[in-house]
Order: structure tokens, then C-alpha cells, then sequence
């Protein structure tokens, strides 16, 4: 494993410190009713956004799921406007026109989250394509479920991705559960990554609770796009602790499982264990991020809070470019 | 009568085909662990098994497809979309496939599927989950489409569409699955094709149906309060039309409004609209009034959602326009 | 004016628009070695390279998905669905991501991609082969929909559609492509949103669109000969459809018919129709006439297929029979 | 091997003669201008949809492609109803309302070809879970072409067919051209067999040419659905001889490679090479088959000529059911 600057590690445990913090105060104001439409939270699989997206330059692009306020954090979006986006806000990313959902920040190549499971895989061939055509060594990242790769646009988008060998790494976040199903009782084969055969492609499996291994594994793929070498198919494996959305009753699973998993793979635990036993951060450099991450979220939610809905007259901005020929 | 919630209408009818007809099984994402994700399935795993109640793969071409394939090898599928949204995946197999196997083969076999697809908006589930896209389904030939906007409707129709040897699309509101509604005991079928004119009326013909239908009925109420008899048709049925009830009405009344959910350029309302200019424009002593969704996505923020969708208000006014 | 196909007109715009702007590129099935099934892309690999002509795999999904990933990193795709029957296995793409994705997300992208869609009965294609889904796509807010009827449109709409920064659909009817006509040369664009008035009138006013507008400008001639001065319309844009101009025709005239290819039912005519009859009812001295496809799946053999389209005499008879 | 009976090989020889001189019967009159709609030829892959569907009982499914002719007449379809579609008439299959992409015949399994590239797999999979659901042990097969293996269906058919151990046999039918499109520069695979691994199932190569090989590889396949063992993905290598349909200007390759690839692999003549080396079939007895069936052809020719068209009181009829509920 390659020496990882302590500039990184400190990135890593404010991503994923930023995330966790992020989602618990989103579950504590669904629950109270403040928070309109669904929202999917990302808890307990911080370390694969993170440690994927400590690879990418802002104009690298990121394709996210219904799952995505995660992947947005960690590609260096801003909590401000994801705050207030979810708050249904005219201050939020989407001026309240998307929600949780459908959070985007385009202008760091954050292509949008998607309600439609499986509909990123295509925009992501997309991106690659162009950066492809373009001439530059730009990569696009597109976040999938376990259940997302039983759709018919992951084979169409791998096979042209790898026919094309445009630089697009595909990257599984295997978390054992779509919604109430539990993976292996709808997909036919143990790993996801045993699928990259399929398309020649490399199919790599990982620990998706163990930021290091990601980003290393990530790297490796993410190079090897930028140098026109083509796609890879990267399954992180690890687990849904929440329920499928804020409110899910959870009648498919006992809570025993739940904590008992989370107890051995939280990836922030596994974090600081580690960060403590080989000296990478103390106790007290992550307190003070702690310190600062709390801070930050508190913030973000006053300015969400604080910010006004849209008005009538907003409802038919943005449908149309006007002016054109 | 007793009341029941038009998801356990749908509970019912469901059973009840089950149990009737070994060929009935239904298949989707997440409806046999929780129940479906409105509640519509629960309990249907333990009594008929898992392989009739079956969770299947986010794979929505493959659950329209084999559905599809099933009913040709005598099966009798009912396949649920989770959300009315996906059809678009599935699109292919719904407009190619089903629709067209018996015509295109020449009446050889017959395409008993039913697509069941809860649509609409609820709590500001945005721009992908809220959709109505009947319309769509009104244009492809070989179909049929219905769409209950009561729990004695809902128990009828699935169960009527269960028995159809067509493909039948049946839309069902999300915002509808909680309401409570008499449903009469046994086994009650709701027939395909025949509107139902809920409230009799002399000055204005309103047509709506599904969760709009309370809207109308509102509406019409408000307008009794001022004088005016309007006439309340559910449709019921998308596809077949029932033009006779409608035009019958028109003739009547003199007068025509309708209300859905539905974008309103290009939806159902556009057909309806001009059959009546087509047929009945000798009748009409005013002009026609639709009313639909604002022709934009769906947004998030209810702030503006709230924006997007006819009022009561809306349709008291444009009658009151019409008829004064 | 020279006169060239609609095919070569098509071949010009694409040509001229790659030259003027290296972010428009092409892909889609079997456009590169042939030239595209209809020779619409012939001699443009030789000129662009193949990877801005772009044979691609049999995946509509990503045809459409990757088309709008690529604009969303600043490029201005065209995509070629081969055949317009084929959308259904993208519509999700069509209908979820790219119609809504400038919107959902509050204005802070543009989506600039063209899908080109051959549409239409030729040849006894059959029910799989021949269709025309225009309304679908007028149902959907955040798409623009455009549909030439000669050559000179095709290249003018076809420049202007990838110069337009909102996605837009393209429909070109098969049986279109190796008429020719006039086109004049040079930087020809047509715009989207303006209907034209192919001939003045007063009796009647005729709209059509596509290959069908042949069928009205000959019942239009027939017309003539029997001293009925119809005016006809040239629609060219679905969506947005341009109510000025059929408003104002229709306050002279008085009268409407509204022919296209399309099923009848839930078709575009449906939404011309009633929109004149919610606002226009006044000047109407007749009922509107809609002709469109029978309601059924194409049949294939010639025997059938030569009846489910509306002829240039169900066009005079209809006029004669609103204006007798 | 095993070995195979005599009853057997004349099958072969006759189902693949009938394929090919019904095929060159259609291409004759097709070019001559009396044929409608569009026409796709089977010469060259008889071997396929013969060794496969030898092993069929009529209870048995198949799916078919555009290319469908030869799947029928392997099924066990008549040539009279299928001669009289392809020319529109009355008396057609589908009473001529479908034509040459759209040929099907329920009564013997065969569920219909399909104007949608990929529209079949998903069907066969519905097939094979009624067969399931009803106890029984028929097996149901989707032929499909190697551009057919980039459709999404592929993929949501493959994987809920292994999921569900459902009685499919997924046969490829890879003839190198997709259209003017040669294979690998849109399949990121050397063998769509590959694929298989993707889906946890067995994934066969077999010459597509050599129906004895065809044949027992099937068996194999069939044999193992027929079990519960669930579904293959047999792919069968082959050539496309002619145009991708009748009329075709084929630009995108030379005269002279189509020559040289069907002298070494047209399945007609390996097929009499072996059958004459080996003493399978005598020449005397190919030539009463060839006679036999030219005769046959013959006269279903005479038949589709000689029936009528349909009348518009058929329009209509077919769209509905009637008198349900
Ligand atoms: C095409 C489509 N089908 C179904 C759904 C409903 N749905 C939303 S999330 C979900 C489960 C997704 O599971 P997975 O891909 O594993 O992602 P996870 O939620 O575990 O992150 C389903 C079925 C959808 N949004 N889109
Ligand atoms: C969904 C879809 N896309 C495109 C087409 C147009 N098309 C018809 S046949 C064909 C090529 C099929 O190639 P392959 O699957 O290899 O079958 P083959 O023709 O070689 O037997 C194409 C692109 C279609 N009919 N359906
Ligand atoms: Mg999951
Ligand atoms: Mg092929």
C-alpha cells in the first residue's frame, strides 16, 4: 500500500465525519416532519464515496443514485445549498425543484442524484464519452447499487463503455439490500464484480467500510481510465444500516442483525481505530474536526432553515433555455 | 356497507382472483417481504407462497416482459410497476409486446397481463415518482386501461381486469391506497369500458377520475350551494372510452369540464374534449374547459408542487365562467 | 432553387452544423460503414471520422442515456433511434432524464441533444416498424418536438434543433427521405415553434404535418376545383405548438380538420382540438374533424395497411361535409 | 457422442434443406417484387435452429428474432401458413397482419419472431416460469443474434432466468454481423458465451455450422433445464452469408470474403461431406429428401399465390377479445 499524506487522511475522516453528521441531522428532522418527499441516507458507507472521490479533480464527473447525498459531500459539494435542497428551499442546489433526490451541482461535476435506480450508468458512458472526444483525461464515477445491477442499462452501459474503452469506472456499493429485498435472492451470481467478465473487463472487489482500501483500489482504476485504458467495474462491499428510507418500518429484518453488522463494520469506528493505533490522526486532531464538521452542519441547517420556498413565479423557470435561434 | 381502504379493496380482489384461479400469480420489487411498498400485497405471501407472490429483480423490462411470456404459456400474470414512473423502462414491452401479440399474430393467442401502476403525486416525491402517464397508454391499440378512484372501484376493476383475456393497465393512485370507501362483500367486479355517472346534474358535465374525482365531487358541491346542478362522471375506464355516457351527458347539459391530474396538453383530456367538438358541437353552448397538470416536471419543494395541480377553486371558477 | 432529397438535406444540415461547432457529434446504429439505413449519414464518417460518426451497439439506452451525459459535459449530441418504434426501449431516458434533468435541477445545465427518430409506414414495415409517437412526447414537458414535412424544413429544423440548448426530438418520416424539393443554400435555419401557412384560405383550415401533408395540400387542390378555398397549415412543431397561428386561421375560416399519420386516439390532433375548442369556440361554425391511423397495431399485408391511413378523399369529404 | 439414430439425421438433413430452399424461394420472389415488408434470410445458420429444436418436444417454447423462418420450421411449423403470411394473404399464420418478422405459431410453442432486437428473452423467461408454475417439465429457448446480446433484456432476462432457475436456453446465435455491423467493434467480448459467467450459469461454444454438435451441446442445455438445474447460454458460431436482409447493398464488406467464409462453413455441405463419409445418409436418399421438399415448398408456394388477401372486414378483427366480464 502506497504512503497516504496526512493531508488525505485528515480529508478522509472529515468527509466521512461531514456525511455522518449530515445524515443524522437530516433522519432528526425527517422524523419530526420538517422534511418533505423521501430521503435515503447514506450512514455506514461513508468510507466509499470518500475514499472514491479523494481520487477525482472537480472536473472529473460523478454520477450519484436516490442514495446520493454521500457521493455529493465527498465530490466536494457544498452543505449550504444541499441543506437547503432538501429543505425544499429557493437557496437549495436546485432552487427546491429537486429535494433529496435529485441533489446535482454541476459545476463540480456532480451530474446528479437520480430517483430512477439504475439510470446513472448511461449518463456516466455519457461523460467519458465526452471527455473521450474532448481529448482530456477527465473520468466519470458512476455510484450503483447491488439491486441497481440488475437493470438492463448496466449491461448496455458497461458494454458500450468497455467497446469504446472510455474512461468510466463503475463503482457497486454491494450494502447486501435493495429496498426490502436481500441481494442474493434476485441476483444471480455472489459478487457483482464477477459480472466485469462479461464485458472484458478488470472486476475488482474491495472492502467498501475501509476508506484506505478504497481509494487504493479506486486509484488504481481511476488511472487507468485517465490513461485510456478503459473501464473497471469496482464492487465495494458493505452493508445498509438505516432502513431503505427515513420511516421504513423494517419488516424484513431484525434490528439484532442490523447492530450486530454495524457494530464490526461501521467504516468511521474502523476509522479511528486505526488512525489511533498507527498514529495517523490523535484523538484530539479529530475532536477539533468533530468540533468544526458540527459547527459547519448546524450552520448549513440554520441557512436552510432560515431560507424561503420558491415562489409562484419560479415554477416555470428553468423549463426551457429561451433564446436560442 | 362495510368500509374498507382502497388498499385493502385491492387486497381482496387480489385473493380472491388467486384463489379463484390457480394461473393468477403477481410478480414486482418488494412485494412479498414488506407487503409492497403501499401495503397492497401484505399478507397475500403467507396464504398463496412465494412463488405466486413473487419479488423479483429491479428489472422491470424483464417483470413486463415475462409477464408477457407467461401469459402466453396460460399463465394469467399480474405485474406491479412500484411506481407508475417506470413504465418508461419497460416501454418497449408494453407498447411492442403486449399490446400488439395478439393482433400481430393474428388473434392466435390471447395476452392476459395485468400492469398494475401506482401513480401521482404524494408528499413531494418530485419530478420521477409522482407522474400520471394514462394518456400515453390511451394511444397504443390493444390495450385497455382503468383507473378506480374509490376502494369499491378499485376491488371491481382489478378483479375485472384479472378476468380479461386483454391486457389491461391499471393505474392506481398513491394518494388513494389510506382512503376508506364502502365496498360491497363478495364478489364484486366493476365492468371495463362503462363510466359511472356519481352525481346526476343539469347545467355542467364534469368528467374526472382517480384521486381527482374528490376534487370534482368538491366542486360540484360548492356549485349546488350557488344554484348550479353539475353532473359528476367518473370515467373509470381510460381506454376503452365510454363515449355513450359522456356524450348522453353533454346533451344533457350543454356544457363540458375535465379534471385530471395528468398534464393537461396532451392528456386524456385533449380526447375527450375532441370527441365532444367532434360529435356533439351542435349540444355545446359553451366552450370546453380542461383542466390538468401545469406543463412542467413535477418540482420537489410543495411550495410549488402545490402550484402545479388543478384546484377545487379552479373548477368552480371555470364552470361559473361557462355557464354564466 | 436547386432541388435536392430530404435525405441529402438532413446530410447538409448535419454536415454544416459539424463544421461550424466540434461539440456536435453523431451515434446510433449503423450510420457509420452504410451511411444510416435510409443513406441519411452517407460520406459524413469519411469527413468527421468515426468517432464523431458513431456506429454503436444495439443499446438504446445508452444511445439516448450517453447522448445526454455528453451534453451535460459539454458536448451537443444527435442520437439516432434508427426507428422511432425503438423509443420505447429508451423512454426512460427520454422521458425521466432527458426532459426533466434541466428542470429537477433548478436551471443550472442545459441538455442539447437531438434524437432523430424515423417514423411512418413504408413498405408494409408492420406493427413494429411503422409507428408515430409524436403525442407521447408532446405529453412531456421539457422536450421540443419537431417534424418536417419537404426538404427544405428537414435541413432547416434539423440545424436549428442543434443549435436549440433544450433537448429535442426530431421526427423524419421514412417515406420522406428520397422526395426532393427546394432548399436554399446556405445557412437555412427554420424555427422551432412557428407553424407556416402553406396556402391561404378562407373555407376550411386544414392542419397536417409530415408525409400526411402531402394528403392535405391535394385535398386542398381537389377542394379548389370545386371552388372551396382551403387554408393549410404545415404544423412543423408539435411542441410547443403554435396557437397564434392556428388561432388566427381558424377566426377567418371557422373551420378545422386536423389529418395526421398517427393514431387518431390520444394523438396531436386530440390536443389542436381541443385547444380550439377552449378557445376559439366562438368563431367555430361547425364541429372539428380529426383523421388519423385506425385504432389499431399496423397489419402488415398491403391489403389491410392501405386502410388504416386517412386518404386525401376522407380529407375532402370531411371539409365537404362541415361546410355543406 | 452419442449416437444418434437414423430417424434422427434425416431430420437434420430434411429440416435443413427445407430451411434453405424455403429461404431461396423467398428470396426469389421477394426480388422479383412480390413480396412486402422487409425479409431476413436464415441461409447459412440452418444447422442452428435444427440441432437445437431436435431436441424439443411440441410442448416446448421458442422465442425467435427477425430472422425467423428457419426457427419455425425447426419448431415444426408448416410451410403453407408460414409461405402465404410472408406474402400477406389471408390464409398466413397471422392471417397476414404480421408478415416475415412477425411469424409465430402457438399451437406448436413457437411464440412468435419479434421486430425488436432483444424483445425475445424476456418472453422465454415468462415461458419458462409458467412451465415453473405449472409443474411441468417443459423448457423454453430464445434464439438471438450477437447484436441482440447488447440489448438490456439480455441482461434482465439472463439474470432473472439464473435467479429464479427458471428452464430457459439462452442460444446465441452469432453470426458476426449485426446489420453492417461487424461484431467486435461494438461487443466488448470475443464470445458472448463469456457472458455467462456474469450470470453464475453455464456459458457453451459450439461450431453453429456442425449440426451433430449443435445438437448434443442442446441436449446438454435442455436436458439440465428440464431438471430444475436452471438455464445455458449456448452460443453458436456461424456466419451471415446473405445480406442482413433481402436487398441489401451490403457496402460494408467484400463478395469474396462472404464466398470463402461459406465454402469452409456452409452447414448444408459439411452436413452431406459427413453424412456421405460416414455412411449416415446415402446421396440417394439426400436427393428423394430434396425432391420431397422442393415439391413441398412448391406447393405452399401455389398456396400463399393462390390464396386471397384479407378484406377490411378483418381490420378490426383480433385487436380484442370480446366478451370478457
Ligand atoms: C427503475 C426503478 N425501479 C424501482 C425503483 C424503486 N426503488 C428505489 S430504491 C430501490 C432499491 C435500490 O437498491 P440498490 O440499488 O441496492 O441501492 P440502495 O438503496 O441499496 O443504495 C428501489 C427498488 C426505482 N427508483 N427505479
Ligand atoms: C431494439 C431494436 N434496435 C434496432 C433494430 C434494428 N435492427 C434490426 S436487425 C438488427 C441487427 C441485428 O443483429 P443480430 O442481433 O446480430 O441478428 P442477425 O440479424 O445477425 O441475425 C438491427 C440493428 C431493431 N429491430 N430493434
Ligand atoms: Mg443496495
Ligand atoms: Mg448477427
Amino acid at each position: 500500500m502506497k504512503k497516504i499524506s496526512k493531508e488525505v487522511v485528515e480529508h478522509f475522516y472529515t468527509t466521512m465525519v461531514k456525511i455522518r453528521l449530515f445524515e443524522e441531522t437530516i433522519n432528526e428532522h425527517f422524523l419530526k416532519g420538517e422534511i418533505p418527499g423521501f430521503v435515503h441516507l447514506y450512514i455506514g458507507e461513508e468510507a466509499i464515496a470518500t475514499g472514491v472521490c479523494a481520487n477525482l479533480r472537480k472536473t472529473d464527473y460523478i454520477t450519484s443514485t436516490h442514495r446520493g447525498h454521500g457521493h455529493t459531500i465527498a465530490k466536494g459539494g457544498q452543505l449550504k445549498p444541499m441543506m437547503a435542497e432538501i429543505f425544499g428551499r429557493k437557496t437549495g442546489y436546485c432552487k427546491g425543484k429537486g429535494g433529496s433526490m435529485h441533489i446535482a451541482d454541476f459545476s463540480i461535476g456532480m451530474l446528479g442524484a437520480n430517483g430512477v435506480v439504475g439510470g446513472g450508468y448511461n449518463l456516466a458512458v455519457g461523460a467519458g464519452m465526452a471527455s473521450k472526444l474532448q481529448g482530456n483525461d477527465n473520468v466519470a464515477v458512476c455510484f450503483f447499487g447491488d439491486g441497481a445491477s440488475n437493470r438492463g442499462t448496466f449491461h448496455e452501459g458497461l458494454n458500450m463503455a468497455a467497446a469504446f474503452k472510455l474512461p468510466v469506472i463503475f463503482v457497486n456499493e454491494n450494502n447486501q439490500w435493495a429496498s426490502t429485498t436481500p441481494y442474493r435472492t434476485t441476483t444471480s451470481v455472489e459478487n457483482i464484480a464477477d459480472r466485469a467478465v462479461g464485458y472484458g473487463i478488470p472486476g475488482v472487489i474491495v472492502d467498501g467500510n475501509d476508506v484506505f482500501a478504497v481509494y487504493e483500489e479506486a486509484a488504481k482504476a481511476i488511472e487507468r481510465a485517465r490513461a485510456g485504458e478503459g473501464p473497471t467495474l469496482l464492487e465495494t462491499k458493505t452493508y445498509r444500516i438505516k432502513g431503505h428510507f427515513v420511516g421504513d418500518p423494517e419488516q424484513y429484518r431484525t434490528k439484532e442483525e442490523v447492530e450486530r453488522v454495524f457494530a464490526a463494520t461501521d467504516p468511521l469506528k474502523k476509522f479511528r481505530e486505526k488512525a489511533l493505533a498507527e498514529g495517523l490522526l490523535s484523538a484530539k486532531e479529530m475532536q477539533e474536526i468533530d468540533g468544526k464538521i458540527a459547527q459547519d452542519i448546524q450552520e448549513s441547517l440554520e441557512y436552510a432553515l432560515g431560507s424561503p420556498y420558491p415562489g409562484p413565479e419560479e415554477l416555470f423557470e428553468d423549463l426551457y433555455v429561451k433564446g436560442v435561434c | 356497507m362495510r368500509e374498507i381502504t382502497f388498499s385493502e379493496a385491492t387486497l381482496e380482489a387480489m385473493a380472491e382472483e388467486m384463489e379463484r384461479d390457480e394461473r393468477v400469480f403477481v410478480m414486482g420489487e418488494d412485494i412479498a417481504r414488506q407487503g409492497g411498498i403501499f401495503g397492497q400485497f401484505k399478507g397475500l405471501p403467507a396464504r398463496f407462497g412465494t412463488d405466486r407472490v413473487k419479488d423479483t429483480p429491479i428489472s422491470e423490462t424483464a417483470i413486463v416482459g415475462a409477464g408477457v411470456g407467461a401469459a402466453l404459456a396460460g399463465m394469467r400474470p399480474v405485474v406491479d410497476m412500484h411506481f407508475a414512473d417506470f413504465i418508461g423502462v419497460a416501454m418497449d414491452e408494453v407498447f411492442n409486446q403486449m399490446a400488439k401479440i395478439r393482433y400481430m399474430f393474428g388473434g392466435q393467442t390471447t395476452v392476459p397481463v395485468v400492469l398494475r401502476a401506482p401513480d401521482g403525486i404524494i408528499r413531494s416525491a418530485a419530478a420521477q415518482h409522482s407522474q400520471c402517464i394514462e394518456a400515453w397508454m390511451l394511444h397504443i391499440p390493444g390495450l385497455k386501461v382503468v383507473i378506480p378512484s374509490n376502494p369499491a372501484d378499485a376491488k371491481g376493476l382489478l378483479k375485472a381486469a384479472i378476468r380479461d383475456d386483454n391486457p389491461v393497465i391499471y393505474f392506481e393512485h398513491k394518494a388513494l391506497f389510506a382512503k376508506k370507501g364502502p365496498v360491497p362483500e363478495g364478489d364484486h367486479l366493476t365492468p371495463i369500458g362503462k363510466a359511472n355517472v356519481v352525481k346526476e346534474g343539469t347545467d355542467v358535465t364534469i368528467i374526472s377520475y382517480s384521486l381527482t374525482m374528490a376534487k370534482a365531487l368538491n366542486a360540484a358541491e360548492k356549485l349546488a350551494e350557488e344554484g348550479l346542478k353539475a353532473e359528476v362522471i367518473d370515467l373509470r375506464t381510460i381506454s376503452p372510452i365510454d363515449t355513450e355516457t359522456i356524450y348522453k351527458s353533454v346533451q344533457k347539459t350543454n356544457r363540458l369540464v375535465i379534471v385530471h391530474e395528468a398534464v393537461k396538453t396532451g392528456g386524456v383530456g385533449a380526447e375527450i374534449a375532441s370527441l365532444v367538438a367532434e360529435e356533439m358541437m351542435d349540444y355545446l353552448d359553451a366552450p370546453i374547459v380542461r383542466l390538468g397538470m401545469k406543463y412542467v416536471p413535477i418540482p420537489f419543494s410543495p411550495a410549488l408542487e402545490s402550484l402545479v395541480l388543478p384546484t377545487v377553486d379552479d373548477i368552480v371558477q371555470s364552470v361559473k365562467r361557462i355557464v354564466g
